[in-house]
């Protein structure tokens, strides 16, 4: 159990690291995605395999392509997969600064809280209790998620669209 | 309606992979090594020397190293060598036969006008295709040994072509037969005659020499295979 | 240390790696990335509470995530389009170089 | 998957499983499960990739019969006695697994040399996953989980990453360009592929497997089986999702990321050997895997056809069904040319989708008028069933048809 899990948390933490440090984008990427797998893994390690599969299918079905698909869609040339140049120096120092802060702060309440915990089993919960549910007391919720997706989706048809008048102005010479 | 083309050609296949399997006509392939399809009767490819016996194919050619072919085929593939001595061919005249008869197929391009200059009609077209060989050389290059191939066989690959031959040479042969009997007849009735009349004129006597006893010798004949 | 603490420690890290790679990269996809990391981490918090939390069983958690889940899946549309958009428009996706809109 | 075999099935039909506890037998209590799940695994691993070998065999024998050639059959088993060392080509599948084994494997030097190597290897993987929660008869199933179509397409997923980390890591254009063909086509279908599930698992009431399969028993009038694709909106459906299938699957008419006409072989340029080999036997397992799912969800699952037929085992009618759909996918490789990039994008946003959608508001109407009393009423709502689905097919396919078809040829019939 105690295993499991830390090996799921070198997993994670491992992957999106070396994601963050690596120069190349689609290892970036694919690390990333790795570290997507591992939280579902952890969703399931943890009970919720509803939850678990609906990550995998999200985060490794969808949201890598779509990244992959733009990473190849904005690429200028052959070599420029490889990332653009880093900030600088004082920009990547005050960033890494603002997340140690933040990482800092958090680990410490992390560490120094206690949390009452319930012992015993992990909880129960089927896809039928989840649809209960979704279709019960969180059916505003689902509606209006609904709605977030649809307009999401024409907002992102619509933008990342080709304007024909931009279009006409940038190929004429 | 969308997707009725789909349909149609789904029906096609469908009507294609069943057909295969009991109707010929769709299904036209023949398993090669195993199964062939009977080549057509004017195919060729290179050509062989006839003879006359099965037995002995060798020592029964028809050719007599006259060497026309030789001197007339168009990329010189052929090398012949005329023996010192004579034998006697099909018909028992004493004839020169091919001390070495050589075509290399590598370079002979099938055009067939070795055989339509013999005058003897020694070399056909033969329909052996499969010649590859494993070497570049000397397999490519067939001596008289394998060259030389029954008359049976010329019958079973151009049936129709070597009825004609076969009985044209059978004619020749009865006409110089027919004239060399006479010819002996005459011999005999003038050897009688000089006997009972030993003073009469002795001037039919030449002929008897002139007379082409083998069909062979006459004048060359126009090639057959038109 | 209990189990659920050592979960929120996993999150909290992660969260880290995702808020530094905002801050720091400058490649737009990256950046993205970064925030996609950040709000998984909140959810394994989510997922943390429902398994070891003192009302351990009750949907809410897991509700939260898969509500969490739909919107990063909105959200990574709009933000890629946006990316491509960007590209596009500067032949770039330097985050540093998209200031048109600046005042 | 550790349950044991009831004791009301026939001998034939309990087999497997007996044997599972005859082996797990041999082990002591703890560990059993772990056997069983990697006996479950190995016996996947094995039958599966023993049918894909037959498959490649019987795929071309299809083609080749279709275009009236008679297929692969020289190549025999030798050692096979009175048969002159050739059974209709058996040796073949055997004899490309010797020339993919020993054939030298080339990896470019320009190529991403850890993702080439991982791009074979995950898509096996993944595709061999899905092969878990799908049941191959009563009570065969690997893992029966409770959201196990959810885990499908999750599983499914990966092998699109597998594809595109093929594509890439290759380092070459053709590569790259059947790389994001790939993503476009497979984002584009996934749409339509899940869209047609969701009515089954709607009318269902779950996301199970072995429940879909357990909601489709029964007979209606005491013969016809009450499996999906026996109503309107599960016969749309299932040709929504057969149609989903073949593209998800890299099929033709859909394998434009293999176009060898335009992109030599496209993802598998670059490979060669016992790694071809792998995509090529990834590319079979999808096939099996959605043509299973498809199965499973639409045709009745394991369940036979007639109540008479039920002597025969259920594993059996799952094969024969899923024979049935795999050779349908092979008549379909043998019929249809290969659609255009656009072309294919179109039929799946403008054609399929509209389309699912439709018909997912015909099974809520299938389901809440389950109850109308009567025949004359339940024909009623069958015809209405079929017109819901039927008219917007007519009217979607004379807008997506206007003006290319019919087409008349000059000089073909």
């Amino acid at each position: 159990m105690t295993f499991a899990f830390a090996f799921l948390a070198v997993l994670m933490v491992a992957s999106a690291g070396v994601a963050m440090l690596l120069r190349n984008l689609i290892h970036s990427a694919l690390l990333l995605v790795l570290s997507w797998a591992g939280v579902a893994a952890f969703y399931l390690w943890a009970g919720a395999q509803f939850v678990a599969f609906a990550q995998l299918l999200v985060y490794v079905g969808a949201i890598s392509m779509v990244v992959l698909f733009a990473v190849l869609l904005t690429r200028r040339s052959a070599g420029s997969v490889a990332d653009v140049e880093p900030a600088t120096f004082a920009r990547a120092a005050a960033g890494l600064l603002a997340a140690g802060l933040v990482g800092g702060v958090l680990g410490a309440t992390m560490l120094r809280s206690h949390f009452p915990t319930a012992t015993g089993e992990a909880p129960k919960i089927s896809v039928h209790d989840i649809g209960v549910d979704l279709m019960g007391p969180q059916v505003a919720a689902l509606l209006v998620v609904g709605v977030i997706l649809t307009v999401s989706l024409i907002g992102a048809v619509v933008i990342a669209a080709t304007d024909p008048a931009a279009t006409d102005k940038e190929d004429k010479p | 309606m969308l997707g009725s083309g789909i349909i149609q050609g789904l029906a096609v296949t469908a009507k294609n992979l069943v057909g295969s399997f009991h109707d010929p006509a769709r299904f036209t392939t023949t398993q090669y090594p195993e199964e062939r399809t009977k080549l057509p009767e004017n195919y060729r490819n290179f050509p062989f020397l006839v003879a006359d016996a099965a037995n002995d194919p060798i020592g029964s050619l028809r050719c007599v190293a006259c060497q026309i072919c030789e001197k007339e085929c168009p990329p010189q593939c052929i090398y012949i060598e005329k023996s010192k001595d004579k034998k006697p061919d099909a018909a028992g005249k004493q004839q020169f036969f091919p001390a070495v008869f050589d075509i290399d197929t590598s370079v002979c391009m099938s055009c067939q006008i070795c055989v339509e200059v013999c005058p003897f009609d020694a070399i056909k077209m033969d329909q052996v295709f499969e010649i590859a060989t494993p070497e570049r050389f000397n397999a490519l290059l067939l001596d008289r040994g394998q060259l030389a191939k029954p008359n049976t066989y010329y019958q079973q690959i151009h049936p129709t072509e070597a009825a004609e031959v076969d009985a044209r040479l059978a004619a020749d042969r009865k006409a110089g037969e027919e004239k060399a009997k006479a010819a002996a007849a005459a011999a005999a009735a003038k050897a009688a005659a000089a006997k009972a009349a030993p003073a009469a004129p002795a001037s039919t006597a030449p002929s008897a020499p002139k007379s082409p006893a083998v069909p062979g010798t006459e004048a060359p004949k126009p090639p057959t295979t038109a | 240390m209990s189990m659920l603490n050592a979960c929120l420690l996993l999150s909290s890290a992660l969260f880290c790696l995702g808020l530094a790679a905002a801050l720091v990269r400058s490649n737009a996809i990256l950046v993205l990335l970064g925030i996609e990391l950040m709000l998984n981490a909140a959810n394994l918090n989510f997922i943390a509470f429902w398994r070891f939390g003192p009302d351990a069983g009750h949907s809410a958690g897991v509700m939260f995530v898969l509500f969490s889940i739909a919107v990063a899946a909105a959200e990574a549309a709009v933000g890629l389009a946006l990316v491509i958009a960007i590209s596009r428009h500067q032949r770039s996706i330097r985050l540093q170089e998209a200031t048109r809109l600046k005042g | 998957m550790t349950a044991p075999a009831p004791l009301t099935d026939s001998f034939l039909e309990r087999v497997p499983l007996l044997v599972r506890d005859f082996i797990t037998g041999w082990f002591p209590e703890p560990i059993r499960w772990v056997v069983a799940g990697l006996l479950a695994a190995l016996t996947i691993l094995l039958v599966f990739a023993t049918i894909f070998a037959l498959l490649t065999l019987l795929e071309r024998k299809i083609i080749a019969r279709v275009q009236n050639r008679p297929g692969p059959n020289r190549t025999g088993l030798p050692w096979l006695p009175f048969t002159e060392g050739r059974v209709f080509g058996l040796g073949q599948p055997l004899a490309d697994g010797i020339k993919a084994l020993t054939k030298e494997d080339i990896v470019p030097r320009d190529a991403d040399q850890v993702l080439h190597f991982l791009a074979p290897v995950v898509l096996v993987a993944f595709s061999l996953m899905t092969f878990a929660v799908i049941p191959f008869g009563r009570n065969l199933v690997s893992v029966d989980l409770d959201a196990a179509v959810l885990f499908f397409f999750a599983a499914g997923a990966g092998t699109e990453l597998a594809v595109f980390m093929a594509g890439w890591s290759s380092h070459n254009k053709y590569s790259l360009l059947a790389a994001m063909r790939a993503l476009a086509q497979l984002i584009s279908y996934e749409l339509p592929l899940l869209l047609s599930v969701v009515p089954v698992v709607m009318l269902a009431g779950k996301l199970s497997t072995t429940g879909i399969v357990a909601a489709q028993a029964g007979w209606k009038f005491g013969f016809i089986p009450r499996w999906f694709v026996l109503s309107p909106w599960g016969a749309a459906g299932f040709v929504i999702f057969f149609i989903a299938a073949l593209a998800e699957s890299n099929r033709s008419p859909f394998d434009l990321p293999e176009a060898e006409s335009e992109l030599i072989a496209g993802h598998l340029t670059e490979y060669s050997g016992f790694k071809y080999a792998l995509f090529f036997m990834a590319e079979y397992f999808g096939m099996m895997a959605l043509s299973g799912l498809g199965v499973t969800l639409f045709l009745g699952g394991w369940q036979a056809p007639l109540p008479v037929l039920e002597v025969i085992p259920s594993y059996l009618w799952f094969g024969a069904k899923l024979m049935l759909l795999i050779l349908l996918f092979m008549w379909i490789r043998a019929t249809l040319p290969r659609l255009r990039m656009d072309q294919l994008t179109r039929l799946a946003w403008k054609f399929l989708v509209p389309l699912a959608l439709i018909n997912l508001g015909n099974a809520a109407f299938w389901h809440l008028s389950a109850a109308w009393p009567g025949l004359p009423l339940q024909a009623v709502r069958y015809a209405i069933g079929v017109a819901v689905i039927v008219i917007p097919f007519f009217l979607i396919g004379r807008r997506l048809s206007a003006g290319v078809a019919p087409r008349t040829y000059r000089y073909a019939p």
